[in-house]
């Protein structure tokens, strides 16, 4: 599935513009700190609206020629670069959440598949806020993947991970993008991660 | 289980309307209900339209007032009751004063206040502002009222030893242990002190002219006579 | 140890209470998600129409109420005409006139409590397939629980010492209106009363204590997730 | 428009309102921080008591008074021998009523703020140097604005309204403890004083619109930091 | 300065338990996640009670034989893994807060040198929710340098950072470490960094 991306959008004082088009696999966003990655990223969620542009993924159109898909309808999984985890949620229901939401057809994985790549099965009891630094990052991959999305959105999703656990994920990544032929867009500052993972890579500029 | 009329009464009538409900009740009839509240909030559910047998006002401004709303069946507006008003003081208090015109009630407060129902709004106390007017009083003392809510309230203030004096209902002093009666004022007051009392044009109840014609009786009368209330 | 007219107060005041709050609880939610999340003109009246109970003297909203509720107000009689319903001297009514004097104390308490909430929760919601609705019930509702039930204590207690606008209203009628602060009031018209007066009165704080109580423990049910650590 | 007498109502009530409010405010956010901060013995009672001139009729609360500060009371005995002042028939005793009904409101919605402030930050407050009461007067109290703000709103509109405990303690003073209520009560007491009662309510209303709008403006502008953000 | 660190804590069905020495220079504390680096900086900074054992830094006994300093006597700069800026403050009062509070002699930065070479100038009116992953992480390090710590503890500082960035910041704990003499200890799981920076590295075991 091919990804058509063409936005422009005010933040602040300063305007946020990219254009760029990609076909399936993996797009890696590269970028100094406050250029726009976020931004980009949270307007293909539905997050953020444009100011002006389109975004379309293969036949669909998310936002653009009077189209405004709200975000449940995006079918985005998307890991933010904060977590935001359910604080109300135990780690089980914050991985179920979009679970339970997804047509079962659109299901790609299941809770144990997650947990057991994830590491986090020992996990699932515990509220949020007792978790690490990097095993609230795994849980929110987890609930991402669950939600059994067509298109994969990742800000910086191993930043907090040891190398043997960023490389089981990254397996994981691969797969996801080889077998399952999920778009993903992905926002790294890692040369190593980048170079493994990309298919290729846009320039966000300044 | 039927119930009796429904009564809106002043709040003062509380212990007397009660009993006699009780006696018309040990009869054989249902017992009234009765609810007990300002005549204030009383006449204006009467004419809210509210559906009651029985009004029993603590004065005549107020069953004048659903008079003129239509609300009263016509001819049976009669004097129920009649009161008294007394100065009184704290149960410790060595204060002597006789009530008669132009006594020096003004320089046995001092600085401190006359507890008193709001002259301005409450029976009790408008009763009390026109007999200190009579009497020639009421000037000297009107800057240095402490108007109640109601005459329970004026009556606590005296029994706290917030106020040296205070005028109440005779009945009112007549059950409280915490204050001493000074003086009782004239009977001949006027407005004379006067409880009225009528159908409702609402009323539906079989017996609520029955129950009227009860408290106007011997046995009704002796009730309200014990609690201290005058015939009219 | 109570006598049966006495449990008879205390049951009709947890009644009205009860159903006054109950009732009122997603009136005063929708009310407080309105004014916290939504600009719009005319929201400052609406914020002070809220608060008119709370501002104006009981017994003027009681004589508001029954003007616009008793037989003959236009509320009233609409009441009467559709459902033939009454609530003239009826507990209905009692309830009617607790839950309008708690509206503004919980409106404010939910209020508080979505304002605080992190949106960009309800957002990630969304993005995992939760429609707005969906959002609001598994997300925003759950997160603004420490207002609703701080909203459910304070109208319950409001519930349980209202006097002025009851008995403005709907009078003062044994088993049907006369709730608990109604017979505290009964009781203070009788001189030597005291005695009565305390014994209602610490019924009334029994009452709302079990509330608190109730409250904090649900709050220690559900709190978990919602605590903030010292790392 | 006013008539002099008039204005000295709506002056009466807003001295009383607004020292009402302020001096209850540091006490009512000690009792917040307090029982949001800690557990101990006794809490539920703490709690409870605060709650209670919300629970009992104002009529009891202000005889409560009377007994406790009249004369012959024991607060009232122990203020008149030490700084020979008294409450009784005086504004300083309305707005101590007005205080006491306005604390429980007051004292919750603080309490819901303090309870949603992130005690992390807290830490990292400390960690930059800020002893326990810096930090608390540079972070939480700041981040606790919104209860507060809400707190004085609520405590200001109740002063307003207050009505059963002012006359019961202080009764109705002309010019002393004759409140925009109070006035309201005398003018509805008398047949025919609809349009008197109208008139000072829709003063009340003014006035605590006015306090409803400076709340508003004074949230947005120190809320800035504070929002939330959908992304 | 040396640290010396012995100390044990217990967090949910697990203990926590590290003793090392390290001199001057700066310390890598390096482990898979959830092992425990977050919580042994939360204990030296003093905003989690060990269970039993000793902190020293230099001279100074943090914790231990009775001892246990509050936070702010401590003069710990802590850059935590989650920002925790003070969402109340624009990033200016963010950035003075603990600079305000110093000594004067205890300073060793200023406000200019710290926005300058954290590339946040143009931020200093900003509220803090406004800011990018990257940009709040640099107000994050800025705030807690100007504090004129003792010792800096730094939770993966640099997770969200370009290279360009990354290097100029790299550079300037080089010359903290070189030139100030501060001792540091540091979480990361960046080879990169941790070979550049790391005068030894700690193993902290699952
Ligand atoms: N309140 C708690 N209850 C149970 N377990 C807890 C609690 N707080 C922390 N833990 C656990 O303690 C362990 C250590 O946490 P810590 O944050 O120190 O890890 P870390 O080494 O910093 O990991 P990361 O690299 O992922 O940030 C984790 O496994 C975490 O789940
Ligand atoms: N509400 C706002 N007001 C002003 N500027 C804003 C606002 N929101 C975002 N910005 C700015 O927009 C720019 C883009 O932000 P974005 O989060 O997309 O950056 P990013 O590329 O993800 O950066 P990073 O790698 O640091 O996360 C940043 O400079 C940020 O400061
Ligand atoms: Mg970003
Ligand atoms: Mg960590």
């Amino acid at each position: 599935m091919a990804i058509d991306i063409d936005v422009e959008k005010r933040r602040g004082d300063r305007v946020i513009a990219v254009r760029f088009s990609a076909g399936p696999g993996l797009t890696a966003l590269f970028g100094p700190s406050g250029a726009g990655k976020t931004s980009i990223l949270a307007m293909v969620a539905g997050l953020l609206r444009p100011d002006r542009g389109h975004i379309r993924i293969g036949e669909r159109t998310l936002f653009g020629d009077g189209i405004d898909l709200p975000p449940e309808v995006r079918r985005v999984g998307y890991v933010f670069q904060d977590g935001r985890l359910f604080p109300h949620r135990r780690v089980r229901a914050n991985l179920t959440y979009g679970y339970d939401l997804a047509e079962p057809a659109d299901r790609w994985m299941t809770l144990d598949e997650a947990t057991l790549f994830l590491g986090i099965d020992h996990l699932l009891d515990r509220w949020p806020y007792t978790l690490s630094g990097g095993e609230a990052q795994r849980v929110a991959i987890g609930r991402a993947l669950l939600a059994g999305p067509e298109i994969l959105l990742m800000d910086e999703p191993l930043s907090s991970l040891d190398a043997a656990r960023r490389g089981d994920i990254m397996t994981v990544i691969e797969r996801i993008r080889d077998e399952l032929k999920l778009p993903i867009l992905y926002v790294s500052h890692d040369r190593a991660e980048v170079d493994r993972l990309a298919t290729r890579v846009v320039e966000i500029g300044e | 289980r039927e119930h009796g009329p429904v009564v809106l009464a002043a709040a003062s009538l509380q212990e007397s309307l009660t009993e006699a409900a009780n006696a018309w009740a040990a009869k054989g009839h249902a017992k009234p209900v009765i609810s007990f509240a300002a005549s204030s909030a009383l006449a204006r559910q009467v004419i809210a339209g509210a559906p009651a047998d029985l009004f029993v006002s603590a004065d005549e401004p107020w069953m004048d007032a659903v008079a003129k709303a239509g609300m009263i069946r016509a001819g049976t507006r009669a004097i129920l009751l009649g009161n008294r008003l007394v100065l009184v003081a704290p149960a410790a208090s060595r204060a002597k004063l006789t009530i008669m015109r132009g006594f020096p009630l003004t320089r046995a407060l001092g600085t401190r206040r006359l507890a008193l129902a709001d002259p301005d709004a409450v029976p009790a106390g408008k009763y009390a502002k026109a007999a200190l007017t009579r009497l020639g009083v009421w000037p000297g003392v009107a800057a240095k009222v402490a108007p109640a809510e109601n005459v329970r309230a004026a009556l606590a203030l005296v029994e706290r030893g917030a106020a040296p004096f205070g005028i109440v209902y005779a009945t009112d002093a007549h059950a409280s242990k915490a204050v001493r009666v000074v003086g009782t004022f004239p009977a001949t007051s006027d407005p004379p002190i006067r409880y009225p009392v009528a159908l409702l044009k609402a009323s539906r109840h079989r017996e609520a002219a029955a129950f009227r014609a009860f408290l106007f009786s011997k046995q009704g009368r002796a009730i309200f006579a014990r609690h201290g209330f005058s015939a009219s | 140890m109570l006598s049966p007219e006495e449990w008879g107060i205390v049951a009709l005041s947890l009644k009205v209470g009860g159903v006054a709050v109950l009732a009122t609880l997603p009136i005063a939610f929708g009310l407080a998600w309105v004014l916290a999340r939504y600009r719009f003109p005319g929201r400052v009246i609406l914020d002070g129409l809220v608060h008119l109970p709370l501002v104006l003297p009981p017994v003027v909203t009681g004589w508001l109420l029954l003007i616009a509720f008793g037989p003959l107000g236009p509320a009233g009689r609409w009441l009467e005409s559709w459902f033939g319903a009454t609530l003239m001297f009826r507990w209905t009514g009692a309830a009617l006139a607790a839950a309008i004097m708690a509206l503004p104390l919980m409106v404010r308490a939910m209020r508080l409590s979505i304002e605080g909430i992190d949106r960009r929760l309800e957002g990630a919601a969304r993005t995992l397939g939760a429609s707005p609705w969906h959002s609001f019930w598994s997300v925003s509702l759950p997160l603004a629980l420490p207002g609703i039930l701080a909203a459910l204590v304070l109208g319950f207690a409001r519930s349980i010492g209202e006097f002025g606008a009851t008995i403005t209203f709907v009078s003062n009628i044994p088993g049907e209106t006369r709730t608990l602060p109604l017979a505290i009031y009964s009781a203070l018209q009788v001189p030597g009363g005291e005695a009565m007066v305390t014994r209602l009165a610490l019924l009334s704080v029994l009452l709302s204590l079990g509330a608190l109580i109730l409250s904090e423990w649900l709050a220690r049910r559900t709190h978990g997730g919602r605590q903030r650590h010292g790392d």
